[in-house]
């Protein structure tokens, strides 16, 4: 069924980059000399490290048990011996540590025994989500949602369409193209087994038109059941909102998930790791990445994940030149990374060599509008930028500011050159502060109420004996009166024994 | 750990647009109008506009040397330029040269730096001081030069010159020899103080004549006044252009051009003597100018898409109500005054649908 | 801008505004009606038109504790929203203002309802205007000597500025 | 002479239109019920943690010192920026700046005892308003970082000074962007 293709409000249209690295095929990237495993490279509660350091560990074999619901379990990228589990810079905007699994390679790349399951269509949903589970697998589209969670939500709900998003709509990555070219079977066969895990109704795959080979790649290996699409190729077709509401019509509810309105969307690179999982039973410890920009021999690289950035980047030629900057991701919601000893993760798709953005004056907003026309989530960026800058926050909430995807459509048209983008997650992440702070208000107000109960309980308990001494305040001479007359009756009672014995003396 | 300051945030890419592009392209847009007004009305315009921008460049310096803002950045944003321009395109260009002084140091002053420079100001500068000016000296006003063409005597540079600088204010109704190479004597009581069409309209209206009478007046040309109908045609191409690059949204021009012309041309059908033409209220006085220009000034109009309609209809009705029962002729300047005051209220009542909002 | 002098008060939050406009519209009317009578009917009979300023403000603060009162027991949960706002439309001029002014032009009993009815939306209206104006101007980068209200009274001041377009349309016999 | 008797007859409607309001003696209740309400709300938005950087003993007492009317909304340095824009929009009022002298600390801190110099003198516990120290005499004490606010009470107490303020380490759950440093204010 041919599904005509509706338009979505605003995108950019962005010179896109790809010819540079769309047609080289995949290389596999050598070992490197060390595997960083960050434990938390998905959204949700990091994961658990069963193994101790000094361990040798086969390719393959589990790490890190998932701690939760939300959570998978990391695996090794190759065979080798865990040299350390300590805290070292991960992939985030101001370069954080968090703790890590360090394995030192010992060069045989031996596979641990895995378990293959046989034929998926005969194994029940609610089993197939373990194995992908098991196998750790997150959304590799770039958001590093667990899988197992989308695939169980589906189960719970009707699922009408699934979409397996190919579209890459940020300039420069081809990573997902490649895939499609080189690994066509391994998408379309996995694509069937989460059809399968969430009994979906239709199944789309979709691509962007100016993905010609990868397109006819597919074709030949679709069968009927599923839905090949071209999308115009618009930044930000890619996201998932954007996406759907192309393909379908309908809109993802504001604050809401795509599940609500029936559909489950997986990455191409996601299905192809899923195939992998279900019928090799191999976890997901590699992925392919995009090594573009101002190097040598920019290429797309099969690299284990933990490699370190700078490792990928000489492989592909690169020599640190100070004015340019290395970007994690594309150039539009990519991260600048100013220590390349950070891991590649599940989620880093491209690394961008790029020359540095020229210091550009934020100049005050001029309210043109400029924004609003390419806002994709049809949000008013000039009022959120009031409203963030001058730390209004409620007005920023009443202005869906949580419903913005950081796409930078509005920054790279703004002509003050604002970088609305940093104001909007500068207001994002302060009222998530200012939540935590109440939370911790409200914490400790309940414990200096416990405090004081317990202080006025103790104060309570002692004047009930002793209720002159016990109360500070009463007045020194009410004091002394008492132990006066104390003195009295103490003498008084030895007075008595020393008349009966010796009457004389007492007078 | 990086320092916190020095994080670029993600888009690493821009389109290479900045304020002061956006505000020579507007200039840009204005030449076409200012050459037609040259060519009817003599160099009296190009000695206003060299006025007005060099009193607003100064103004400008002086007011961000005292908010101690950089110079190097906030002069070269032509912001300055652009509302002087527009500030010499109102006033007439017979007008001494201490009114566009006041005016533009009123409109700078109170209306925009006084609420934080570029960016912060309700009201449009320009605006506020040509309706400071005219409320202030309404005679001066409404001394407007005749459409006779660029080399006739009463438009040619030594006469100007001279009213602007030195003359004080000049008798309209007395005929004065102002030959100075002695040529001929003008005599026709408007030829000095030429009223615009609008406001000749207007007074013959209150005086009960009928407006087919009125038309067969020498200044009327075919559907606007003689010259007055070519500029507003060139400030309409002028328009047109900024539309197509993109620098205004279509939004405020149609809707206030829209809901002028069916305004009038509703009251036209009712009574055609009393209520002039559609076309003569489009093409006259700051219409065009006001509607490309003024009311599509980015800062002070409204920003959301629905909110710019209801911004526009709130121009095109007040201007015309100003214009036909109003004391003033030209309304639209007062008009866009008050659509600047209701902007934060449309503001917050035309909030964009959010994409899934039900 | 007559009787706008609580706007400046009270317009610091948007929530307040619309209170003291649904109070204005309770109040208003009901107060223009019999301000009206009270005159047509007591006043003039007795010849004591002189009287008419002092008996109007007793009147109106009367009929508006009256009304409170009513309120309070009627509908307690309108009564919280609108009660910190009775002492300002007690005394306010706009009021006032309707009442001499529905004498003045003597347009009768349904007259004074809807002239009454119609200043309080007019008062509703510019207030929200002035309101909504000033949330503008808060997050402004005005200079320090004229944080605050000096800024609002400017605004209010160029704002009336632009309403002087309008001069010469009403007609006032 | 009508016009006098007209008069007295307005002042007694007058006077009789107060008279709902004298009945319901139960205005002061329902004044303090009001006041209290509003001291609540104003508590609610303050950072509790008792430090009394603001002059007064709690938070609960500058909340109250604020709805009487007697304190400025602009005392609290842990709250900060945002508690003044709070307690403003609570109460209607426009936000007042920072004192000059009150350092406000953008850094959140926790306290840190030095375990060698700790002698177990147990005079900390009773100080901390929110129990963070554990420890008992003549044992080492230490405290609780979840639970401390930052509060600095119980540094003054001990007589070995072992406890220091050392900012708190941020996980990267917590990390906050910071507002872009706009050219404006140069």
């Amino acid at each position: 069924m041919a599904m005509e293709l509706h338009k979505f409000h605003g995108g950019l249209k962005l010179e896109t980059h790809k010819t540079i690295t769309d047609d080289i095929v995949a290389t596999q990237h050598p070992l490197p000399a060390r595997i960083i495993l960050p434990l938390r490279q998905h959204i949700g509660i990091p994961s658990e490290p069963i193994i101790k350091v000094g361990d040798h560990v086969l390719k393959g074999q589990t790490i890190a048990r998932a701690n939760g619901y939300v959570s998978i379990p990391l695996h090794a990228s190759t065979s080798g011996k865990v040299i350390d589990i300590g805290d070292y810079p991960v992939p985030h905007p101001a370069e954080l540590s968090a703790t890590c699994i360090v394995i030192e390679p010992d060069g045989e790349d031996k596979w641990c025994d895995i378990s293959p399951t046989h034929e998926y269509a005969s194994v029940d949903p609610k089993k197939l989500q373990d194995v992908i589970r098991d196998c750790g697998i997150t959304g590799l589209g770039g958001a590093g949602f667990p899988a197992h969670v989308k695939l169980n939500e589906g189960v719970r709900n009707v699922v009408d369409t699934l979409i397996i998003n190919g579209v890459e709509c940020e300039p420069f990555i081809t990573c997902d193209d490649r895939l499609i070219q080189e690994k066509a079977d391994y998408v379309v066969a996995g694509t069937q087994m989460i059809r399968h895990a969430v009994q979906a109704k239709h199944c789309v795959i979709a691509v962007e038109d100016d993905m010609p080979e990868a397109y006819e790649a597919l074709a030949k290996l679709v069968s009927d059941d599923i839905e090949l699409i071209k999308v115009p190729a618009r930044y930000p077709a890619g996201s998932e909102k954007q996406l759907i509401q192309v393909i379908t019509g309908k809109e993802v509810p504001s604050g809401g998930l795509a599940i609500q309105i029936g559909i489950v969307m997986h990455n191409v690179a996601t299905a192809a790791s899923v195939y992998r999982a279900v019928t090799r039973g191999e976890p997901l410890i590699s992925r392919y990445v995009t090594i573009t920009g101002k190097v040598e021999a920019p290429r797309n690289l099969q690299v284990l994940l933990g490699t370190p950035v700078i490792d990928c980047l000489k492989a592909c030629g690169y020599e640190p030149n100070d004015n340019h900057c290395i970007i994690l991701g594309g150039p539009m919601m990519g991260m600048n990374v100013t220590n390349p000893e950070i891991p590649i993760t599940k989620t880093t798709n491209c690394i961008l060599v790029e020359k540095k953005k020229n210091v550009t004056i934020e100049m005050p907003c001029i309210r043109c509008g400029a924004c609003v026309d390419v806002c994709p989530i049809k949000l008013l960026p000039q009022q959120l930028y009031w409203h963030a800058r001058s730390d209004n926050l409620e007005e920023a909430q009443r202005y869906h500011i949580f419903d913005c995807i950081e796409c930078g459509c509005c920054s790279y048209v703004c002509p003050s050159n604002i970088p609305l983008v940093q104001y909007y997650r500068y207001a994002k992440s302060q009222i998530a502060a200012e939540e935590r702070r109440r939370d911790g208000a409200d914490h400790a107000r309940a414990r200096f109420m416990a405090h004081e109960a317990r202080h006025d309980q103790d104060q309570q308990a002692d004047s009930d004996d002793l209720p002159l001494l016990a109360d500070p305040e009463s007045d020194v001479q009410a004091k002394k009166d008492y132990i006066d007359e104390a003195v009295k009756r103490t003498r008084q009672k030895r007075g008595k024994q020393q008349t009966k014995p010796e009457d004389k003396s007492g007078k | 750990m990086v320092n916190k300051l020095d994080i670029i945030s993600s888009p690493h890419k821009h389109d290479g647009s900045t304020v002061s592009s956006v505000m020579l392209r507007v200039c840009l847009a204005l030449v076409p109008g200012i050459l037609c007004y040259l060519w009817f009305f003599g160099i009296g315009i190009v000695i206003q506009c060299m006025l007005s921008i060099g009193f607003a460049l100064i103004i400008e310096a002086l007011m961000l040397k005292l908010r101690h803002r950089s110079l190097r950045i906030y002069l070269h944003d032509g912001s300055a330029i652009v509302t002087a321009l527009l500030f010499a395109l109102m006033i007439t260009p017979f007008s001494p040269w201490w009114i566009s002084l006041t005016g533009v140091t009123f409109g700078l002053v109170f209306a925009k730096h006084l609420y934080g420079g570029l960016g912060y100001n309700p009201f449009n500068p320009a605006v506020t001081g040509y309706i400071f000016v005219l409320l202030c000296f309404p005679v001066l006003m409404n001394h407007w030069p005749l459409p006779t063409g660029l080399f006739n005597q009463s438009n040619n540079a030594t006469y100007t010159l001279n009213k602007i600088f030195s003359s004080a204010v000049a008798i309209p109704s007395q005929s004065v020899d102002l030959s100075i190479d002695n040529t001929t004597v003008i005599n026709d009581v408007n030829s000095l103080s030429g009223a615009t069409p609008l406001t000749h309209m207007q007074t013959q209206i209150q005086s009960m004549e009928m407006i087919s009478e009125i038309k067969t007046d020498s200044m009327y040309g075919n559907f606007g006044g003689k010259g007055w109908e070519w500029i507003s045609f060139a400030f309409l191409l002028g328009g047109i252009g900024m539309i197509w690059m993109k620098i205004i949204s279509w939004r405020i021009p149609v809707t206030v051009l829209g809901s002028l012309f069916l305004t009038s041309m509703v009251f036209n059908f009712y009574d055609a003597d009393i209520y002039a033409s559609p076309f003569f209220h489009l093409f006259s006085g700051g219409t065009m100018l006001c509607a490309f220009f003024i009311a599509t000034d980015p800062v002070t109009a409204s920003t959301t898409p629905r909110g710019r309609i209801i911004y526009g209809c709130i121009i095109g009705l007040t201007a015309y109500v100003i214009r036909v029962w109003g004391a003033f002729p030209d309304g639209i300047a007062f008009a866009v005054l008050i659509a600047n005051s209701l902007v934060p209220l449309i503001d917050r009542y035309t909030r964009l649908k959010v994409l899934g909002e039900s | 801008m007559l009787g706008v002098d609580p706007a400046i008060a009270v317009s610091k939050r948007i929530e307040a505004t619309y209170n003291l406009c649904i109070l204005m519209l309770i109040v208003a009317p009901v107060t223009a009606v019999i301000t009206y009578l009270l005159h047509f009917y007591v006043l003039l009979p007795l010849d004591l038109a002189y009287l008419q300023l002092i008996s109007f403000v007793l009147t109106i603060s009367a009929t508006i504790m009256i009304m409170e009162w009513f309120i309070r027991k009627l509908k307690p949960a309108l009564h919280e929203r609108i009660r910190l706002y009775i002492p300002i439309v007690i005394a306010n001029s706009t009021v006032t203002g309707i009442a001499l002014l529905n004498i003045k032009t003597n347009i009768g009993v349904v007259g004074s309802f809807l002239s009454g009815l119609g200043s309080a939306i007019g008062f509703g209206l510019v207030l929200l205007v002035i309101t909504s104006m000033r949330e503008r101007i808060i997050d402004a980068d005005v200079p320090m000597p004229f944080q605050g209200v000096a800024m609002l009274l400017i605004t209010l001041g160029l704002m009336s500025m632009a309403f002087l377009g309008f001069t010469g349309i009403v007609v006032i016999k | 002479m009508i016009g006098f008797i007209f008069v007295l007859v307005i002042g007694v409607l007058f006077v009789l239109s107060y008279y709902p309001r004298r009945r319901s003696v139960s205005d002061t209740q329902r004044f303090e019920r009001r006041l209290h309400q509003k001291i609540d709300s104003i508590d609610s938005l303050l950072p509790q943690t008792q430090c009394g950087k603001c002059d007064y003993s709690g938070c609960r007492p500058y909340a109250e010192a604020i709805a009487r009317g007697n304190a400025d909304i602009n005392q609290c340095p842990p709250g900060g920026e945002l508690t003044i824009r709070a307690i403003a929009n609570l109460l209607g009022r426009d936000p007042v700046p920072f004192p000059a002298d009150k350092k406000i600390d953008s850094q959140s801190f926790t306290a840190l005892i030095d375990e060698s110099l700790c002698i177990g003198c147990v005079k900390c516990i009773p100080a901390c308003p929110v129990d963070a120290i554990i420890g008992s005499r003549q044992m080492m004490h230490t405290i609780i970082k979840q639970n401390c606010t930052g509060c600095e009470l119980c540094i003054e107490p001990c007589p070995v000074d072992c406890i220091s303020m050392v900012p708190v380490w941020t996980r990267s759950k917590e990390w906050v962007w910071s507002k872009p440093g706009s050219i404006l204010e140069n």
